[in-house]
């Protein structure tokens, strides 16, 4: 029974990790950069509820709504200002550095604004636990929702990026901007397009992370968005079911590493185990390990 | 003008993960000094709280910071905050400028100079002072631990303790970790707690983990004592935490923000109606008697404004051995090594309230 | 003894033939060309030599030493090197030491000689300047041997590429398309200098081109490759009437 | 009035300038050819119609029209494709998926099967590959997927760069008759070339581009006996 | 080519001119009492990270790969050396100490460098960054639980402080979070030469870089960071080249996790996190990938500079934050470079036409 209950916690954890990972393969997969702030999206989102929630009153519903109208917009406008225009920059780094500032930047608004006292998540998500084997497996409502968001998110993505227009405009986007802009694609409105999904789903991780783990400082994005960063590699970044997979693995490495083998060092754990899959198959799970034609 | 006035230095974490207890620090700072001006200052004098020196928690930044603070004109120093930072500052400021440190546990914080004072109990006589508490009271025999290895305080109060279990009979049945960066999930580690037999968790760690813990093991229908210690206090005023998860939760404390005698009445009010109703934490109300502590001793010593730094400091010093103190966190007399002797209360949360367990 | 033998020689791309059951023989200090329709195989076939594709069957001899699957960076040191149709220069280096980089197995001095600047650092490297220049004067670009590479014109990193190929002073060769971008006048300069490079330092070369007037103009012989598969061998004069390589190649 | 009318263009690169005010027309139907040496500043100047560059100085009129600060990709929605240098295909993508990005502007679901069968045609090579990753494709092959693309936008003016370079002879030869094919369907050509003498034999008329000036232009035919083009591009 | 060589050579000798005038700079500024208790103490921790950033830039400018796992070699750089001060503080002076702790701090870090490197280096781009970064957490949380102390016996390491058992009279060194403390009262005797030993320090390590990367290693190591396949075919071998360079920044970010440990009464091991290989990443990418000299001066600003906001409070990390996205928009948009070029362009043609007239 335990095995099966640790790999329960496994994959309510992994869900978690899978819902912040497919915002940042999804940026990383058409803009090609990877965004060091969308952990802190993340927390201003969970912010947004909680304050929407608490102080305005507001119902959980319209709360969600409106956080997620305010992480597009954020994610559109830091966009448009901190990295449009370093894209054609000689490196790539350029922007991932502006990127961590940008991470900077909201950590320590968020300070000002909300302070720095940790402060306890509202529940917003009221769906009841499932309970199986006559009460000896108790699976969380918040983890139910997160599984099944992440399985809609998944879908959705995978269906607009391949079947819609839009889509594929990303697609050409991703892989050489100049080009795709000859074809017609408007590659600015294309790339804001996706920064708007990204933060938009960054928003709905917010509402499931603090909901799962229910405290909120303006720090509470940032190692999440690591660890989802390392759970996009790890299913082969850029890759929409890759990232969905990674999350989840992960989740049940860190939490039969704890289980088995030590709390302390299970994040060390966690990362070896990275290592080893990356060094099997260097373009993580899913990830195409694409020939260079010489 | 400024010949007129006492300087005073604060450090702490104001940004960064520990950014709420930094900031719980400067805050109450703030507000004694604004008592004290009123009652006479120090030695007729009266101080002024320099704007707050940022260390995020690392103790380079922390010196960084010392040096800012006596650029601009710092001659006591109420910090470190935390204790790694508190050992670095510490090292520089020996035999040199007064240093008082309302939260730094570790042992090491103020060992560098003679001149190094604390308001808090160390890690190791918390963790001592925690099993014998336990063991005395019959509160278990198989205990359970659960901290962040990572951070300073929790793994010097946890490891006290696990060594002083063995001297007071109680055995350790479940002693797991965790680190600060793994700190939400805490699913595992309740899980094997529940399974050990443990009768009581001992939880030595700040009260926004412990806040998660309370809400995670309520889930899991962990149903064992809970025993904390001063940085469990503090738990009852995060933002729209369920207090019914916090109901029984005991904590070997100086000070509870719950408290009805006159003195912290009027210290929680005086934070709340200066920081937008927000109640006063461990680290608040210990600074406020650094502050009273430091009125008292420069009061015996007789400083004036105009010394120099090491004067103060050795005059400072020397009266410290010389005075007692009243205050929010208890009867406090100091060492000659800087410890502060005064005796933790034990209490308990009940109807959403700390009560005396006595 | 030929200089490259290559017999039996296939490599699949899923399920496409790339390179089917190839053979080639070239005697030493021949100009061999190999041509053939667009995706006939003919980079494939400089992958397969270099050791940048593993064949699945097949075996290749350089010199008499079979080099069949060994790594890219063996097969250089056993004698082979080439150039790439897409230019690969290291752009941000310049001119003259993107040669001294093919110089890099020849003249040899160890890292800590290097970053403490013994005596025998300024020997080697003012022998390496001394080779490298002389290099670039075959090909012209002695002039601009302090420029970053990537700043070079075209047709001058062609040349270059030649010239870096050179200096790891291989027995064989490649050149894969060394004129495409090139005007007429460019590419008759190029012949030219590929003759010299060929007399002045004895190498055998096979390259690849589409440009009829090159090949014809210096290669002595010739195989072309249609669907992987060898069409033609032979004499150039006589391969490029075969009416089959009129046909699939040159059309009328 | 001509279809294109380009004045006076100044393009920098950073500060280096590449084009120093370059002027020529382009007649509806016509097919042109640009001429000129590596670096003369061919590339740059389709890049600057197609609005890949934007001019320092100068302007472009297309159908009457000012496009010089019209970005990209609303270039293309107003009838213009470009067949970019170096092929641009989109290498992860397929070549059927390729083929239809080149629609990307196009609505009509009927019409754009439509082009697509026509390209099939031009190109069968191409549907015989359709399913393949572009990137893997052979040069030449890639050279056809780039040309068909651009077809794809169903353009009234087709701008190419260097289209044959990398080509077979016969693939050369085919080339050339697929732009005149292009041409005679009504479809206007301007044609980058380093191969002189097969662009000024099926073009109209010709600009010769040195240096980012133009230094002569005519009829392709006169330009085609002249000694000087003969000396410096035909290599005669 | 003759110039060639010159140019290279009197590059090095600017870029050490640069170092050192800064350095008499300061002298004149702290002997004449113009430079603040601030700044002095600013002083030793800026060499640390330029000794820091150089070496990352060494990776990430010169080899192309992108590393965010360099605190972990600080870490392991700072730790190894601090133990080797404590244990041999009653027997050598400080001197012979303080040189040997260097030596002793980047060799273990290089040992760690080539172990991370020879599995690592195979991978490219993003994959690599994440390994690093993997690599420096498990570092992290390794010595997170290591806890060693010495007694008469000799050498004691366990993993929890109740393990130990130290005998009486035995002193605990590194004690898992709670990490190494006293180590610059070790050296409270040589205190005041700590900065001109960072400078030292700084010299060298440019001077081992520079010369490296000037020679035919360093060829090798570029050859390999701008074409991966042209390299191989010309004989070069990536992977060997790979690890040298990998090996070598992994030395001299020891040699800075030295100088930070030595520097500080206390060490704690949370300190090395990504967030610090991040912020040394910054300082490379600002100053300038491949450029040493940029290297420095972008530590010292960037370093110094959430130090003199301190007047902001509140406000002082998000001025950090602001002013850091615009200095690399102002530093690396092409809009801005251009705009730079051409006023430069703008002020030599203004000065010629003054020099005509
Ligand atoms: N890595 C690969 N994966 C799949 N197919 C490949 C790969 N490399 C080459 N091919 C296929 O193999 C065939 C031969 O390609 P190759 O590049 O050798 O042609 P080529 O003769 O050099 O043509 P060109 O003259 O156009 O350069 C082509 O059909 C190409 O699509
Ligand atoms: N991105 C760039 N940055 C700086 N200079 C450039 C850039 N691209 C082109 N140039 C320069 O601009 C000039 C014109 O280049 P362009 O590519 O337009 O030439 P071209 O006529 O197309 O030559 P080719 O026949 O080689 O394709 C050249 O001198 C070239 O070096
Ligand atoms: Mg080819
Ligand atoms: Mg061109």
């Amino acid at each position: 029974m335990s095995f099966i209950s640790y790999l329960k916690d496994g994959i309510s954890l992994g869900s978690i990790y899978a819902i912040i990972a497919l915002g940042y393969t999804m940026v990383y997969g058409i803009a090609k950069m990877l965004n060091f702030a969308h952990g802190d999206v993340i927390m201003v989102g969970a912010f947004v509820i909680l304050t929407a929630v608490t102080k305005a009153s507001m119902s959980p519903i319209l709360a969600i709504i409106l956080s997620v109208v305010i992480c597009t917009v954020a994610g559109v406008v830091i966009e448009a200002v901190a990295y449009r225009p370093l894209r054609k920059a000689s490196s790539n780094l350029a922007v991932l550095i502006t990127a961590i500032g940008v991470s900077y930047l909201l950590q320590n608004l968020a300070l000002l604004i909300f302070g720095a006292d940790a402060k306890s998540f509202v529940p917003v998500i009221n769906v009841p636990s499932l309970e199986l084997f006559g009460g000896q497996l108790t699976i969380k409502g918040v983890t139910i929702v997160t599984i099944l968001a992440c399985i809609v998110i998944m879908v959705g993505l995978q269906l607009f990026v391949k079947k819609t227009k839009p889509g594929r405009a990303m697609q050409a986007v991703s892989e050489d901007r100049d080009a795709a802009q000859l074809m017609g694609v408007n590659v600015n409105a294309t790339i804001s397009l996706t920064f708007a999904i990204g933060s938009g789903l960054a928003a709905i991780a917010g509402l499931l992370l603090c909901s799962a783990y229910p405290t909120l400082t303006p720090y509470t994005g940032a190692m999440p968005g690591i660890k989802a960063f390392v759970a996009a590699v790890f299913g082969g970044i850029g890759s929409i079911p890759g990232a969905m997979v990674g999350g989840i693995l992960l989740g049940v490495i860190e939490i039969f590493s704890k289980a088995y083998i030590s709390s302390q060092v299970a994040d060390a754990i966690v990362f070896a185990v990275l290592i080893i899959v990356l060094l099997v198959k260097p373009s993580g799970l899913f990830g195409k390990n694409i020939q260079e034609k010489v | 003008e400024s010949e007129e006035t006492f300087k005073i230095g604060v450090i702490g974490p104001m940004t960064g993960d520990y950014a709420q207890y930094g900031n719980g620090v400067y805050n109450a700072a703030k507000i004694a000094a604004d008592e004290i001006n009123a009652n006479g200052g120090f030695n007729g004098y009266q101080v002024e709280i320099l704007d707050a020196g940022d260390d995020q928690g690392d103790p380079e930044k922390a010196v960084n910071a010392y040096n800012d603070l006596l650029d601009k004109g710092m001659q006591m120093l109420c910090g470190t905050v935390t204790s790694g930072a508190c050992i670095a500052v510490g090292a520089e400021a020996a035999d040199s400028t007064f240093l008082f440190t309302p939260s730094a546990t570790a042992v090491d914080s103020i060992t560098a100079g003679d001149n190094e004072f604390r308001m808090c109990f160390t890690d190791p006589m918390q963790g001592t002072k925690s099993a014998e508490y336990i063991s005395e009271k019959g509160l278990a025999t198989k205990v359970a631990t659960l901290y962040d290895s990572m951070a300073d305080y929790n793994s010097g109060v946890h490891d006290a303790f696990v060594a002083a279990c063995a001297d007071y009979g109680l055995e350790v049945v479940a002693d797991e970790a965790y680190t600060t960066d793994n700190n939400t999930d805490f699913s595992v580690q309740l899980g094997k707690i529940k399974d050990s037999g443990a009768e009581l968790l001992f939880l030595p760690n700040y009260y926004s983990d412990n806040a998660l813990i309370l809400q995670q093991a309520h889930d899991l229908g962990l149903d064992m004592k809970i025993f904390g210690v001063d940085g469990m206090d503090g738990i009852l005023n995060v933002e729209n935490f369920d207090k019914s998860l916090a109901e029984g939760v005991m904590l070997l404390t100086p000070f509870s923000a719950t408290g009805d005698d006159e003195a912290t009445v009027k210290f929680v009010k005086a934070y709340g109606d200066a920081n937008n109703g927000e109640t006063p934490n461990q680290f608040a109300a210990d600074t406020y008697d650094v502050l009273y502590a430091m009125q008292a001793a420069a009061n015996d010593a007789g400083i004036t404004p105009d010394m120099s730094n090491e004067d103060i400091s050795a005059a400072m010093s020397a009266s410290m051995l010389n005075i007692t103190l009243d205050g929010l966190t208890g009867e406090a007399k100091w060492t000659e090594d800087g410890e502060c002797d005064k005796a933790p209360k034990a209490y308990v949360i009940k109807d959403g309230v700390y009560a005396s367990m006595e | 003894m030929a200089m490259l033998e290559v017999n039996n020689l296939s490599i699949q791309f899923g399920g496409l033939h790339a390179v089917d059951n190839f053979q080639l023989k070239i005697e030493k200090g021949e100009l061999y060309g190999l041509i053939g329709p667009n995706g006939a195989g003919k980079t494939t076939v400089f992958n397969l030599l270099t050791g940048v594709y593993k064949p699945t069957e097949g075996i290749i001899k350089l010199d008499g030493q079979d080099i069949t699957g060994k790594s890219i960076i063996d097969i250089n040191k056993a004698g082979i090197a080439r150039t790439f149709q897409n230019i690969r220069l290291f752009k941000d280096m310049t001119v003259l030491d993107n040669v001294k980089a093919g110089l890099h197995n020849h003249y040899k001095y160890s890292t800590l000689t290097g970053i403490l600047r013994l005596p025998k650092y300024f020997k080697v490297e003012k022998e390496m300047n001394e080779r490298a220049m002389e290099i670039l004067k075959v090909f012209n670009l002695d002039q601009e041997a302090g420029l970053l590479a990537g700043n070079l014109p075209y047709g001058k990193q062609r040349k270059l590429e030649i010239a870096r190929a050179l200096a790891t002073d291989p027995k064989l060769l490649l050149l894969d398309e060394p004129a495409a971008g090139m005007n007429p006048n460019e590419t008759q300069e190029l012949m030219d200098t590929i003759r010299f490079v060929r007399d002045h330092f004895n190498m055998t070369i096979l390259l690849i081109e589409h440009d009829m007037k090159l090949v014809g103009g210096i290669c002595e012989e010739l195989t072309v490759l249609n669907f992987g598969q060898v069409l033609c061998q032979g004499e150039t004069a006589k391969v490029l009437k075969d009416p089959a390589v009129v046909t699939a190649y040159l059309g009328e | 009035m001509a279809m294109l009318e380009v004045k006076d263009l100044h393009v920098y690169y950073g500060v280096i300038q590449a084009l120093k005010g370059i002027s020529f027309e382009v007649n509806q139907g016509e097919v042109i050819a640009l001429i000129g040496a590596n670096g003369a500043g061919k590339t740059t100047t389709l890049q600057t119609l197609t609005g890949l560059l934007s001019a320092k100085e100068g302007s472009v009129v297309f159908e009457g029209k000012d496009i010089t600060r019209v970005p990209a990709h609303k270039i293309v929605e107003m009838g213009i494709a470009h067949v970019p240098e170096g092929r641009r295909v989109f290498s992860d993508l397929s070549v059927y998926e390729n083929l239809i990005m080149g629609a990307y502007t196009r609505k009509d679901k009927a019409e754009i099967q439509e082009s697509l069968a026509g390209v099939y045609k031009r190109f069968p090579r191409l549907e015989e590959r359709k399913g393949q990753r572009a990137g893997t494709l052979s040069g030449g092959e890639q050279q056809m997927l780039a040309m068909g693309r651009a077809l794809m936008s169903k353009p009234r003016l087709i701008v190419m760069d260097e289209p044959s370079m990398g080509l077979s002879p016969i693939f050369v030869n085919e080339i050339f008759d697929i732009i005149r094919v292009v041409s005679e369907s009504g479809t206007t050509v301007l044609l980058v070339e380093q191969n002189a003498k097969k662009a000024l034999s099926i073009a109209d008329r010709a600009y010769v581009l040195e240096t980012g000036k133009i230094t002569m232009s005519g009829n392709a035919s006169d330009l085609l006996n002249d000694e000087a083009v003969q000396k410096a591009y035909l290599g005669e | 080519m003759k110039k060639n060589m010159n140019k290279t050579t009197k590059n090095n000798f600017i870029t050490y001119g640069m170092v050192i005038a800064i350095f008499v700079v300061v002298q004149i500024l702290s002997s004449t009492g113009n430079l603040s208790r601030l700044l002095t103490g600013l002083l030793v921790p800026i060499c640390v990270y330029i000794i820091a950033s150089l070496s990352l830039n060494l990776v990430v400018g010169y080899s192309g790969e992108l590393s965010l796992g360099h605190a972990g070699f600080m870490c392991v750089g700072a730790y190894s050396s601090a133990l080797f001060s404590h244990v041999t503080s009653d027997v050598l002076p400080s001197v012979p100490r303080l040189i040997l702790a260097l030596l002793v701090g980047a060799a273990v870090a290089a040992v760690f460098g080539v172990l991370i490197g020879i599995p690592v280096l195979r991978l490219r781009g993003d994959y690599l960054a994440i390994v690093t970064l993997a690599f420096g957490e498990i570092i992290k949380n390794l010595i997170n639980i290591l806890y060693v102390g010495v007694d008469d016996k000799g050498l004691h390491v366990a993993t929890s402080a109740a393990n130990l058992k130290l005998d009486p009279g035995g002193k605990q060194i590194i004690k898992g979070a709670l990490g190494v403390s006293g180590t610059a009262t070790l050296y409270k005797d040589i205190k005041d030469y700590f900065f001109l030993i960072g400078v030292i320090l700084v010299l060298v390590v440019l001077f081992i870089i520079q010369n490296l990367v000037n020679s035919g290693s360093g060829r090798a190591i570029t050859s390999t960071r701008d074409n991966r396949i042209a390299a191989e075919s010309i004989g070069i071998n990536v992977t060997k080249n790979k690890l040298l360079a990998f090996t070598i920044s992994a030395a001299i970010a020891g040699v800075a996790g030295v100088l930070y440990a030595h520097n500080l009464s206390m060490l704690k091991v949370s300190i090395f996190d990504y967030n610090m290989s991040i912020t040394i990443l910054v300082y490379v990418i600002l100053g300038g990938m491949g450029n040493l000299r940029g290297s420095i001066l972008a530590t010292i600003v960037l370093y110094a500079l959430p130090e003199l906001l301190r007047g902001f409070s509140t406000y002082r990390m998000l001025i950090y934050a602001i002013v850091m996205i615009t200095m690399m928009l102002f530093n690396w948009a092409p809009a801005a470079r251009d705009f730079r070029s051409r006023i430069i362009e703008k002020i030599k043609g203004h000065v010629k036409e003054k020099e005509a007239a």
